[in-house]
């Protein structure tokens, strides 16, 4: 399955790029995680959460969007 | 959520106090308003290790970060007796002394409007995903952390 | 009362919006200013027995007026970790819409600012001696109370 | 003694002018206001605080200054 992962902040710095679409066969994001985290080792000790719709979920959720975005520590205003 | 419709937040670069300054004179025909209230959040030239912040750079889930703008309007209303509420945000450079956030609230009563504007900018620092890189003088960044 | 000078803080008729955005733009030079936190009291078009406000005209005891708001300026700057503090209080006719009394604050940090906006307008509203005249369409009027 | 009254909003109404200078024996604020109330019956009624020195005084204070303001109900804002 292809994902469409979007990197900000911090994180985008260290993948060098703002969106990637990789193909999975994981089927949660802690599992892509664990990917990402292979292909990208300095993001391992990188505090974000993981948005997938729009909305934050949580590490043991299920893929179920066509796209996820990791937001580093948020810092607006 | 409601029928308001999800606006962009975001401008590009500083917010120009001229703009503060037009957008409080656009309330004067809004009679029932008794009390303003307005939260102008500008760019610190901080000092690290000896070198100065010139500069914020903001990114964003640009998206993402307008719906959760949309819910905060959405649960401030709900809280409070508010006659209107605009937000704006900066993306892009904003240097220092220069204004990268403008949150403006509106009520017949003045007690709502501190409750509700402290409420519309913790809840903007905690859940939109906006990211600050702070720039030196020297060209090297870091990425800001809200405390 | 410290080394401050007391100053005057009325101003004659309303205060003008363009006004507002000049005093902001003039803190654009001040960069260790994170946050600042804007009170604007608006004259509102209240109505009683079917007759509507159309302007309050204000009057004080000028001189302890002043002597209060610089009271309440110095107080407000021991309490709370300020950079700078602006107050302006209109006398004389404010028409419905238009702005009578402007607060400003400026602080390092967020937290700061709305804690000091809400203590110096509650502060205001208790301690100065300004008398509001409800003017009413017919030119009939009534004295303010403030709730 | 000669003392200046001062008279603000409302009271101002009732008494047609906005300072008037009278001659007192009396030697406490509450003692002056008795000869106010008897010159303007209307002030009996109306809620106010009476500043000297351009301070809020007590009803039961001596009067030690040369002019006292008679303030109704603060509204400003």
């Amino acid at each position: 399955m292809d994902l469409k992962i979007k990197y900000f902040g911090l994180l985008a710095e260290i993948t060098l790029c703002n969106e990637e679409v990789l193909e999975f066969s994981e089927t949660t994001i802690s599992e892509v995680l664990e990917v990402l985290h292979n292909k990208y080792p300095s993001l391992r000790d990188k505090d974000f959460q993981v948005a997938q719709d729009l909305e934050i979920v949580s590490k043991d959720s299920i893929v179920s969007a066509t796209e996820i975005a990791l937001l580093p520590p948020f810092s607006g205003g | 959520m409601k029928n308001r419709k999800i606006k962009n937040v975001f401008r590009e670069g500083a917010i120009a106090s001229q703009f503060i300054g037009d957008s409080i004179a656009k309330h004067q025909s809004k009679t029932t308003i008794g009390a303003h209230s307005i939260f102008l959040g500008q760019v610190r030239a901080d000092e690290l290790e000896g070198k100065t912040v010139s500069a914020i750079e903001y990114t964003a889930h640009e998206e993402m970060a307008n719906i959760k703008f949309h819910e905060i309007r959405e649960t401030t209303f709900e809280k409070f007796n508010l006659s209107c509420m605009h937000i704006y945000h900066s993306l892009g450079l904003v240097k220092t002394g220069e204004i990268c956030l403008f949150v403006f609230v509106s009520s017949p009563r003045r007690k709502e409007v501190f409750k509700a504007l402290e409420f519309v900018v913790e809840e903007i620092k905690a859940k939109v995903p906006v990211f600050g890189k702070e720039i030196f003088e020297d060209s090297s960044h870091q990425w800001k952390v809200n405390s």
